[in-house]
C-alpha cells in the first residue's frame, strides 16, 4: 500500500515537467508551428530560474522564499520564452524550416543550459555547491493540512504549488481551445492560415504570441524539474530527454492537452517502473526502462487504426506561411 | 443621376518574377452593379482580384474605394473596406463547422453568445435564401454548401463589393440559378457584386457591364445589352473564332469497357454506386452526366483502379478482341498489363498533378516507367511538354515552372494535355473543361472528337447539359448511385436528362 | 593495435626509468570523461591543480582534454596530447584504458597513466601505468559514521533494531563498486552489527533524476539511511525531502542535503599527480599499479554533517588511526561471511572461488595490492542486491 | 457597415519570392552570414570568458586542421556525418520525418559489434567484412521499416515512433552491453578484438588515414545523388512525397515505397553505424551515434537536400565540433559553450536563407495619383 502510494506520487512528479512541456507544445503546435526545440527550451527555462533564485538568495542577506519563488519564475519562464522567440522569428519572420530551427534550437539550448549551470556550481565553490534552499522551500511547499490525510493526502495534496499549476493551465488550454474565440482563431491559424489572414486574423501575430507563451509555458517544467523536483541544483544534461517525451506527448495526448494531463502521469509511472518491480535482473530492468517509449509506440499505432479527422496534427503544423504563395 | 464607383483600379501592374500577370490595368465597378470580367486563362483576372482582397500588392497603381484612395495592405484592410471575396479554392477551415468558419476573425463584443452570432447569420441565410446547418463540419459538405458558408461569410461582414471568382465551375445548373438569384437579390439591396466566368450564357445573363482581359492587358468594358457571345469571344482572343463541335457519327464500334453490376462504397460503408452495368465502346464518346457527388468520380475511380469495388466485374476487351478481368486491379498493375486508360480526374492539383513539379516532370507521371531499368527518361516528356504547351496555348514562362503557379485554367490545360498526348485505348475525363476559358473549351471538345474518331473509348463526365448534348454520342445519367437512365445524344432533350437527374421513374425503364 | 607479444609478466613493468624532464619543460595532459561541472572529473581536475601547485608547474604546461566519451575520440584525444609534446599523460574513465593502452603503444617514449583501469601489469607496456586511490578506506570509515548515526537512531526509538535498513545506489555491479559498498557496509556493521543493507543499481555513473528515483524506492522499501557509489547529487537531495540521513561520495552534500548529510568520503588525486609527476622530474620510474589510502592521505571524509551521531569525530580520528598504522584492516575476513561461509573456507574448497587465493592472505583480502584496482567483488551476507544477476 | 479606410499615409514593406539570385550572390550572403555569426559569437565569447576572440578562433582553426592527424579526424567526422545526411535525404523526400537515424545507426552498429565479437574466429577476413557489413545494413533496414510498415499501412505518425525507436535502440544497446562488458559490471565494452583486429576496416596509407571510410562515403553520396535526381526510384519518391493521391494515379504502389525507402534510408543509417564501430571506435556503446543522427538532420536539411551542399555542411559541422575540443582544452571554452556558439553559427545561416529567397520592397506610398 505505502508503495503504491510512493509510487504514484513519483510518478505524478516525473509527469509534470512532461506536462508543462507538452501544454507549451500543445499551444505552439495549434498555430501551426512544430517547435522542435522544446527540449532546449525546457533546459533554458530550468537555468535560468535557478540562475534568478542562486542570485538573490546570494545578493540578500536574508533571503525570502516567496520572492526567490516569484523570481525564479520570472527568469525561468522569460528566458525560455526568449528562446522560442528566436525560434519564432526564424520560422515565422523568416520562413525557415521548423524542423531544423527546432533542433538547432535544441542543440543551443541544452549548450545553454550546461553551460551556465556549470558557471554557477562553479560561482558556488564547487559541483553539487549551488544552494538555494530557501527558495526550493517555497517550491517544494505542499498543502498543509490536507496532505497529512492519509492515503488521498500524498496522492493528491503532496506537491508543491508547480504541480496544480501544471494541471491548471493544460485544463485552461483546453477550454481555451474549445471555447473562446482566440481559441477558434488559434485553430484557424494552425489548420489553414491562409483562411485565417483572409478572414483578418493577424497570423504572424497568433504565431508569435503562442509560441512564445508555449516555450515560457515549456520553461516552468524546466524551473518545476530544478527547484521543485531537485530541490535546486543542477547537474550537466540532468534533465534528460523528457523535452522529446513531452513532444511525443503532445502527439500521444491527440493536441489534447486535457488528455496530456494522464498521458504525463502514465509517461511518469512508466519512467520509474522497474524501481518498483521486484528481482528484475540488470539486463531486464533496461527492457523495462523500454516501456514509456514502447508503450508510446503502441498507443501511436492504436490511435492510428482509429483514424479520426479530429485526431489529426493541426493541417498546416510544420508550414511556413506566406501569403502570396500560390 | 450620376454613377458612383464602389470601386476604381487605375493603372494597377502586378509582376511575378518575370510574369507580368496585370500590365496597367484599369476597372470600376459601380454601387449596384454586377461587373462580369472576362479572359482568358492567365490574363490576369485572379490576381486583379487578389489585389483588391488585400492577398496581393500592387507593384504600381492605385486603388480608390467610394472615390477615396486606399492602400490595401492585407485582407484585413480589405475586409474593413467593405470587400469580401470567395476564393476559387474556398478558404475555409475543414475541421471546423459551417458556424464556426462564417463567425472565424469576427470580432464579437464580451458578453455576445455564439448563439446569438448563429442567430445572426440564419437570419441573413433565410434572407437571401440560402440553405445551411450552421453546425454542419466543412468536410463532410458538398462543394455547393461550401460555397454557401463562404457566401454567408463575407456577407456576414456587412460587405458592400462582393467579388466571385468562377463561383459557378463548380455548381450544378440548379445550383448555380439559385447562387444567380442570390446575387440578384444583393444587388437590389445596393451591393457591388464582381464576378469572374468563363462561362458567357452566364456573363449575359446576369452582368451588368463586362470587363475584358487579356494576356495581363485590360481591353475594354461594355455594356452587357450591347454583348453577345461572338463579339465577346473576339474581344477576348483577339481575333474571330469560331465556336462548335465537330461531332462525327460513330464508325466502327467495338466494346472496350463492359461494367457487369458494379458496387462500391465509400469510407463510410454507404452504398455510392448501385449496380451499375452499361458498355462504353470505341469510336464513341459515353457522356456521364448527373448531379455532382451522384457517384461519377467513384465510378471513374473503380474502372482505373483507384477505388475499391465491393461487387460487380469490369471487363476490357483490347482491339484484339480477349477478354480481360480489370475489376480489383490496382492502377499499378493494369499499368502493367499494358492497357492504356487515360483519366483526367475531377481533383486536378490532388491527384492529377504534382503542384511543386515542374511540367516535364508531371508530363512523366504517366509513362515515367517505360525506357531503361534503372534512369528515368526526361528527354520525351520535355518534349511532350513542349508540345502540349504549344497546342493548348499554355500560359506560362516555360516547361520547368511549377505547375502549381499557373492560373486554374492552365493547370487543367497540362492536364487534359498530357493525358490526351498519351494516346489512350480507353480515355475518361471528368469536367475536362472546368475553369477554361472558351475558346481553351472548344480545343478540348474538339481534341475529344479527335480521339474518338482514332477509335478510342472516351467517357466523359459533364454538368454542361448542352456540351454534353452537342459533343456525346450517348448520354449515360446517374443519380443516386444508380443508372436512371441511357440516352442517345442526338435525340434526347434537356428536358429529359433533367429528369432522369433527378431519377425520374418513366424513363428509367431503358 | 595490441600486437606487441611475448611479455606476459610485470616484471617488464617497473626496469627502466623515465627519460628525465625539468619541472619548466614538461608537458602534462589529462583527458576527462566529463568537465567540471562533474564531480568525479572535478576531483581530478583539484588534483591536477594541486600537483601544479605542489610542483610549480605553469597552466601554460598542462593540456585537459574535458568531455571525452569512451570511444576512438579517447585515441584522438591522446594522440592529439602526445604530438603536442605531452611527456605524460593521464586517462581518468574506467572505459579510456583501452584507447589510452593503443596510444601507450604508438608513443613509448611518453607515459601513459590511467585511473581506475587494470590492464597495465598484462599489457607489457612499460610506458603504461594503472593507478588508484584506497576509496575503499575512506568508505569504511564513512560506514562507521553511518553506523553510530543508526545507533542513535535505534535509542531514540526512530527504528528498531532488525529493522535497521540501508539502501545504497550503486553505478554498476563490478568490483569497484562492489568493494566500496562492502567496506561501507563493513564499517557499519562493526558499529552496528544487526544492521542490513540493500543495493540497487542505476547503470548510470551520472544521471541525477535515477539516482534520486532509485534513493526514493530504497527508501520506501524501508531503508533508513541512504549512501551512494553514483557522482550526483541525486540520493541526498531524495534524503532531504523525506529526512532520511545519507552518506556521499566525491562532493560535500551539506549544499543539497543541510539537514541530512552525514560526510562524503572523497579522493584526493592530488598525492599520485604529484608522485606521477614527479617521477617524470626525476627520470625515475613510475609504478605500475599505485594505490594509496589514508596512509599518505590519498583519500579523506568531508567535515561531519550536524546531523551526525554525538562523538562521531572522535571514533572517526580512531578508525582512522587504526587504518594508518596497520591495525585495522578493512576486509578482515573473519567480520564477513559468505553464504555462511568465511571466504578461507571457500577457497579450500575450491571451485568459483579458488581463483581468490591470490588476494586472501594472514586473514584479510588484500585489496589493491596485486593491481591497483578494486578485486573485491564478492556478495557478502548481510547485502541484498536488489538487481539480480 | 460603416467602412473604416486604410490609411496610406505610411509606406508598405512586402516581401517578394525570387528565384534569380544568382549562385555566387546566393553563397555570398551565406558567407556573410557566417562572418556576422562569427562576430556575435565573438561578443558571447568576450563576455563570457573574457578572452581574446581572435585568439579563439584560431584555435578553433588549429583544433580541427591544425595537423595531420587532426585533418584526418575532421575528415572522418565530415564523412560519418555526411552519410547519415545521405541516408535520411530519401526518407525527407518521401516526407516520411524519420528523425531515427540516431537509433538505426546504433542498432547498425550495434550489430556490425555482435559480428566482431561473436563471428571473429569463425570466418576469414574478408567474409567477417562482408557479413558486418550485410547485418550492419539489415539491422538499419530494420529499425527504418519497423516504423514505415506502420506508416505505410494505418498511417501511423511516424516522427514520434522514429524518436521513440532511438530510445528503444539505446536501450537494446545497454541490454546488450550487460552480456558483453568487460570486465562484467562495468558497462564498458572496451576495443573489441583489440589484439587481432579482426573486423576492423583496413586503414589504407598512414595508420591515421580513413581512406577507406572517405572513399566509400563519397561514392555512396554520388551515387544517391543520381538515384535521387535520375532514377525512375527517386521520381516514385519525390511523387509519394507530394501526393500520395498521386502516386496512386500514376500506378505507383505508395506502400511498396514507402517500405523501399525507409530500407535505404535505414539501411544506409545501418552502415554509418558500421563505419563507426568498425571504422573508427572498435567498441559500441550507447554513446556510439553521439546525436550525429539529429545533426545529420540539420544538415540535410539545410543543404536542401544537395549533394555538394551536404558535403559543405557537414564539414562545416564537423570542423566546429573538432574545433571544439581544442578550444575547449585551449580556453576553457567547453563543449557546453561550443554548443552554444554553434547554435548561433546555425541561427545565422538558417535565417541567411530567406534574404536568398526572397526580397523586400518598400513602397512609399507618396505616389501621384494620375
Ligand atoms: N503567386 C504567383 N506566383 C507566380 N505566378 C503567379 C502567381 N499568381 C499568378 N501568377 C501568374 O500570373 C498569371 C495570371 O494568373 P491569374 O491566376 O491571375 O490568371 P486568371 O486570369 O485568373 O486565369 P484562369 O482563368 O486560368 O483562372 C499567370 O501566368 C500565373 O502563372
Ligand atoms: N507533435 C509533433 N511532433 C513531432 N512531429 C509531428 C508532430 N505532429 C506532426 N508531426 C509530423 O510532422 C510531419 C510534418 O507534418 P505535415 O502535415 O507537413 O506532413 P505532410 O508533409 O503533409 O505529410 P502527410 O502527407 O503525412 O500529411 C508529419 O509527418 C507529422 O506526422
Ligand atoms: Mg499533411
Ligand atoms: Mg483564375
Amino acid at each position: 500500500m505505502g508503495i503504491i502510494v510512493v509510487f504514484i506520487q513519483k510518478a505524478i512528479g516525473q509527469g509534470i515537467p512532461m506536462l508543462f512541456g507538452a501544454t507549451g507544445e500543445i499551444m505552439t503546435e495549434k498555430s501551426g508551428n512544430l517547435n522542435l526545440g522544446i527540449p532546449g527550451i525546457m533546459y533554458m527555462g530550468g537555468v535560468a530560474g535557478l540562475m534568478g533564485a542562486f542570485h538573490y538568495e546570494n545578493a540578500i542577506t536574508n533571503p525570502n522564499g516567496f520572492i526567490g519563488l516569484i523570481i525564479a519564475l520570472l527568469c525561468g519562464f522569460g528566458c525560455a520564452a526568449l528562446g522560442a522567440f528566436i525560434y519564432s522569428f526564424l520560422t515565422i519572420s523568416l520562413r525557415a524550416n521548423q524542423n531544423v530551427v527546432g533542433l538547432a534550437l535544441t542543440t543551443f539550448g541544452v549548450g545553454f543550459g550546461n553551460f551556465f549551470g556549470g558557471s554557477m556550481s562553479k560561482l558556488a565553490g564547487g559541483v553539487g555547491q549551488i544552494s538555494v534552499a530557501t527558495t526550493a522551500k517555497a517550491f517544494q511547499q505542499s498543502i498543509p493540512k490536507l496532505s497529512e490525510i492519509p492515503v488521498i493526502g500524498p496522492i493528491l495534496f503532496s506537491y508543491g504549488f508547480l504541480t496544480y499549476v501544471a494541471v491548471i493551465l493544460a485544463i485552461c488550454l483546453t477550454l481555451l481551445l474549445k471555447k473562446t474565440r482566440v481559441g477558434l482563431n488559434l485553430r484557424a491559424v494552425g489548420e489553414n492560415p491562409a483562411t485565417a489572414d483572409a478572414a483578418g486574423i493577424s497570423v504572424t501575430k497568433y504565431k508569435y504570441v503562442t509560441t512564445v507563451l508555449g516555450g515560457g509555458i515549456a520553461g516552468l517544467g524546466g524551473v518545476y524539474f530544478v527547484m521543485e523536483y531537485l530541490g535546486g541544483t543542477w547537474t550537466n544534461n540532468g534533465f534528460g530527454d523528457r523535452g522529446w517525451l513531452a513532444v511525443a506527448l503532445v502527439i500521444f495526448a491527440l493536441w489534447n492537452p486535457a488528455h496530456a494531463i494522464w498521458g504525463s502521469f502514465l509517461f511518469g509511472a512508466l519512467y520509474i517502473l522497474y524501481l518498483y518491480i521486484p528481482g528484475l535482473d540488470r539486463a531486464s530492468q533496461e527492457i523495462f526502462k523500454m516501456l514509456p517509449y514502447v508503450v508510446t509506440i503502441i498507443v501511436l499505432v492504436i490511435t492510428s487504426i482509429r483514424n479520426k479527422r479530429e485526431n489529426q496534427p493541426p493541417e498546416s503544423l510544420g508550414l511556413p506561411y506566406y501569403r502570396e504563395e500560390r | 443621376m450620376e454613377v458612383k464607383n464602389a470601386i476604381e483600379l487605375k493603372n494597377i501592374t502586378k509582376r511575378f518574377g518575370d510574369v507580368v500577370a496585370n500590365d496597367n490595368i484599369n476597372l470600376s465597378v459601380r454601387e449596384g452593379e454586377i461587373l462580369a470580367i472576362l479572359g482568358e486563362n492567365g490574363s490576369g483576372k485572379t490576381t486583379l482580384m487578389n489585389m483588391l482582397s488585400g492577398i496581393y500588392f500592387p507593384d504600381e497603381g492605385n486603388i480608390f474605394v467610394d472615390g477615396k484612395e486606399v492602400v490595401i495592405r492585407s485582407p484585413k484592410d480589405s475586409f474593413d473596406l467593405g470587400i469580401g471575396m470567395i476564393h476559387q479554392h474556398f478558404k475555409l477551415v475543414d475541421v471546423l463547422t459551417a458556424g464556426e468558419n462564417i463567425v472565424l476573425g469576427h470580432k464579437w463584443k464580451r458578453g455576445v453568445k455564439r448563439e446569438d452570432i448563429y442567430k445572426d447569420a440564419e437570419e441573413l441565410t433565410n434572407k437571401y435564401g440560402f440553405e445551411l446547418d450552421l453546425t454542419q463540419k466543412i468536410y463532410d459538405m458538398s462543394v455547393s454548401q461550401k460555397q454557401t458558408v463562404e457566401i454567408v461569410k463575407v456577407l456576414y461582414r456587412g460587405a458592400n463589393v462582393l467579388i466571385l471568382d468562377e463561383p459557378t465551375a463548380v455548381l450544378t445548373p440548379q445550383e448555380t440559378e439559385k447562387l444567380f438569384q442570390v446575387l440578384r437579390n444583393m444587388k437590389k439591396s445596393g451591393k457591388s457584386i464582381i464576378i469572374i466566368t468563363h462561362k458567357l450564357n452566364e456573363v449575359l445573363e446576369i452582368s451588368d457591364r463586362v470587363t475584358i482581359l487579356r494576356k495581363g492587358k485590360y481591353i475594354d468594358t461594355i455594356d452587357t445589352k450591347d454583348a453577345d457571345t461572338s463579339k465577346l469571344t473576339e474581344m477576348m482572343v483577339g481575333e474571330k473564332v469560331t465556336l462548335d463541335i465537330n461531332r462525327k457519327d460513330p464508325v466502327n464500334t467495338q466494346k472496350r469497357i463492359v461494367v457487369e453490376d458494379l458496387v462500391c462504397k465509400n469510407l463510410e460503408g454507404r452504398n455510392i454506386l448501385e449496380h451499375i452495368s452499361f458498355t462504353a465502346n470505341s469510336g464513341e464518346i459515353l457522356g456521364i452526366a448527373g448531379i455532382s457527388g451522384n457517384g461519377q468520380k467513384e465510378l471513374l475511380e473503380s474502372i482505373v483502379g483507384l477505388h475499391t469495388i465491393s461487387s460487380g466485374r469490369i471487363l476490357y476487351y483490347p482491339p484484339s478482341g480477349e477478354e480481360i478481368q480489370i475489376s480489383g486491379m490496382k492502377t499499378a498493375k493494369i499499368r502493367e498489363l499494358g492497357i492504356n486508360m487515360a483519366f483526367v480526374p475531377e481533383d486536378r492539383l490532388g491527384m492529377g498533378l504534382v503542384a511543386g513539379m515542374d511540367m516535364v516532370d508531371n508530363m512523366m507521371i504517366r509513362g515515367y516507367k517505360d525506357g531503361g531499368f534503372f534512369f528515368a527518361d526526361r528527354k520525351s516528356p520535355r518534349k511532350l511538354a513542349e508540345r502540349v504547351v504549344d497546342r493548348l496555348n499554355v500560359v506560362t514562362p516555360g516547361v520547368d515552372y511549377p505547375v502549381g503557379r499557373l492560373s486554374g485554367g492552365n493547370v487543367q490545360k497540362v492536364l487534359v494535355g498530357r493525358e490526351i498526348a498519351s494516346d489512350p485505348i480507353v480515355m475518361m475525363v471528368a469536367y475536362p473543361v472546368r475553369g477554361l476559358d472558351i475558346n481553351s473549351s472548344y480545343t478540348i471538345y474538339n481534341l475529344l472528337c479527335e480521339e474518338k474518331e482514332k477509335g478510342t473509348a472516351v467517357m466523359c463526365v459533364g454538368e454542361d447539359l448542352d456540351v454534353l448534348m452537342d459533343l456525346c454520342d450517348r448520354i449515360m445519367v446517374l443519380c443516386d448511385g444508380k443508372i436512371s437512365g441511357i440516352v442517345d445524344a442526338r435525340k434526347t432533350t434537356k428536358e429529359e436528362i433533367g429528369l432522369l437527374m433527378i431519377g425520374g421513374k418513366e424513363a428509367s425503364k431503358s | 593495435g595490441c600486437s606487441s607479444s611475448g611479455a606476459d609478466s610485470d616484471a617488464t613493468s617497473t626496469a627502466e626509468g623515465t627519460t628525465q624532464v625539468s619541472a619548466a619543460d614538461i608537458k602534462i595532459g589529462v583527458i576527462y570523461i566529463g568537465d567540471e561541472n562533474e564531480g568525479y572529473t572535478e576531483s581530478h581536475m583539484k588534483g591536477i591543480d594541486q600537483m601544479m601547485e605542489d610542483l610549480g608547474i605553469s597552466e601554460d604546461q598542462v593540456i585537459e582534454k574535458t568531455t571525452i566519451p569512451e570511444s576512438e575520440e579517447c585515441y584522438d584525444a591522446a594522440v592529439d596530447l602526445a604530438e603536442q609534446g605531452c611527456d605524460i599523460i593521464f586517462g581518468t574513465s574506467f572505459g579510456h584504458e583501452d584507447y589510452i593502452k593503443q596510444a601507450a603503444e604508438e608513443f613509448p617514449e611518453i607515459q601513459f597513466c590511467h585511473a581506475t583501469g587494470y590492464q597495465a601489469a598484462s599489457s607489457g607496456l612499460s610506458n603504461m601505468h594503472n593507478y588508484f586511490d584506497n576509496i575503499y578506506e575512506a568508505r569504511y570509515v564513512s560506514g562507521v559514521v553511518a553506523g553510530l548515526k543508526l545507533n542513535e537512531m535505534i535509542e531514540a526509538g526512530e527504528v528498531t533494531e532488525d529493522a535497521c535498513k540501508i539502501g545504497y545506489v550503486g553505478a554498476y555491479p563490478y568490483a569497484e563498486v562492489v568493494s566500496g559498498y562492502t567496506a561501507f557496509y563493513l564499517g557499519v556493521k562493526s558499529v552496528c552489527d544487526s544492521a542490513t543493507m540493500e543495493v540497487q543499481y542505476t547503470n548510470s555513473w551520472a544521471d541525477i533524476s535515477k539516482e534520486k528515483e532509485t534513493a526514493d524506492a530504497l527508501i520506501a522499501d524501508g531503508c533508513v539511511l541512504i549512501s551512494q557509489h553514483a557522482d550526483t547529487t541525486g540520493a541526498p537531495s531524495a534524503c532531504e525531502e523525506k529526512g532520511v540521513p545519507c552518506v556521499g561520495y566525491n562532493v560535500d552534500m551539506t549544499s543539497v542535503a543541510a539537514t541530512t548529510a552525514l560526510t562524503s568520503s572523497t579522493n584526493n588525486w592530488a598525492v599520485y599527480y604529484d608522485y606521477a609527476v614527479s617521477c617524470v622530474l626525476n627520470g625515475e620510474a613510475i609504478a605500475t599499479d599505485w594505490s594509496e589510502g589514508f596512509a599518505s592521505d590519498a583519500v579523506a571524509l568531508t567535515t561531519l554533517g550536524d546531523a551526525c551521531a554525538e562523538r562521531t569525530q572522535d571514533k572517526v580520528d580512531e578508525v582512522i588511526a587504526a587504518i594508518k598504522d596497520g591495525s585495522l584492516k578493512v576486509f578482515d575476513t573473519s567480520t564477513f561471511t559468505i553464504g555462511g561461509k568465511s571466504i578461507e573456507d571457500l577457497i579450500a574448497e575450491g571451485g568459483d572461488y579458488a581463483s581468490y587465493e591470490q588476494y586472501v592472505s594472514d586473514g584479510v583480502f588484500q585489496e589493491s595490492t596485486v593491481i591497483s584496482a578494486p578485486a573485491f567483488d564478492l556478495r557478502i551476507d548481510g547485502i541484498t542486491e536488489l538487481t539480480t544477476e | 457597415m460603416k467602412t473604416s479606410y486604410a490609411l496610406n499615409d505610411k509606406g508598405v514593406f512586402r516581401l517578394a519570392k525570387r528565384e534569380d539570385m544568382p549562385r555566387k550572390k546566393a553563397w555570398m550572403i551565406r558567407v556573410l552570414a557566417v562572418v556576422f555569426a562569427l562576430i556575435v559569437c565573438a561578443l558571447v565569447i568576450v563576455v563570457i570568458t573574457k578572452q581574446n576572440p581572435l585568439q579563439v578562433y584560431v584555435g578553433l582553426v588549429d583544433g580541427a586542421v591544425g595537423n595531420v592527424r587532426r585533418t584526418w579526424q575532421t575528415i572522418r567526422e565530415t564523412m560519418i556525418l555526411l552519410i547519415v545526411a545521405v541516408g535520411l535525404t530519401p526518407a525527407f523526400k518521401m516526407r516520411f520525418w524519420n528523425i531515427g537515424a540516431e537509433g538505426q545507426i546504433l542498432v547498425g552498429g550495434c550489430a556490425c559489434a555482435a559480428v566482431m565479437i561473436y563471428c571473429s574466429d569463425k570466418m576469414a577476413g574478408w567474409l567477417l567484412m562482408i557479413v558486418m557489413v550485410i547485418v550492419s545494413c539489415g539491422a538499419g533496414m530494420i529499425w527504418g521499416l519497423i516504423p514505415a510498415f506502420f506508416k505505410a499501412r494505418l498511417n501511423t505518425n511516424e516522427t514520434l515512433f522514429t524518436l521513440m525507436l532511438n530510445y528503444v535502440a539505446t536501450q537494446i544497446v545497454t541490454f546488450c552491453i550487460v552480456y558483453w562488458e568487460n570486465p562484467v559490471g562495468s558497462n564498458t565494452v572496451g576495443i573489441i578484438n583489440s589484439a587481432t583486429k579482426k573486423g576492423w576496416l583496413p586503414q589504407i596509407g598512414t595508420s591515421q588515414a580513413y581512406v577507406l571510410i572517405v572513399v566509400i562515403v563519397l561514392a555512396l553520396t554520388a551515387f544517391m545523388s543520381i538515384y535521387m535526381s535520375k532514377s525512375k526510384q527517386g521520381y516514385e519518391i519525390a511523387v509519394v512525397g507530394a501526393s500520395q493521391n498521386t502516386a496512386r494515379y500514376a500506378g505507383i504502389s505508395v506502400r511498396k515505397v514507402i517500405l523501399r525507402t525507409m530500407a535505404i534510408s535505414g539501411a544506409i543509417c545501418g552502415l554509418a553505424g558500421f563505419l563507426m564501430v568498425s571504422g573508427s571506435s572498435h567498441t559500441i556503446s550507447t554513446e556510439t551515434a553521439g546525436g550525429r543522427g539529429f545533426t545529420a538532420i540539420i544538415i540535410a536539411w539545410m543543404a536542401h537536400f544537395n549533394a555538394v551542399s551536404m558535403i559543405i555542411v557537414s564539414l562545416l559541422i564537423a570542423f566546429l565540433q573538432q574545433g571544439a575540443i581544442q578550444i575547449a582544452s585551449q580556453f576553457g571554452l567547453n563543449d557546453n559553450a561550443s554548443d552554444v556558439i554553434t547554435g548561433i553559427l546555425l541561427f545565422f545561416l538558417i535565417g541567411s536563407e530567406f534574404f536568398i529567397q526572397y526580397k523586400i520592397e518598400f513602397h512609399s506610398a507618396k505616389k501621384e495619383v494620375k
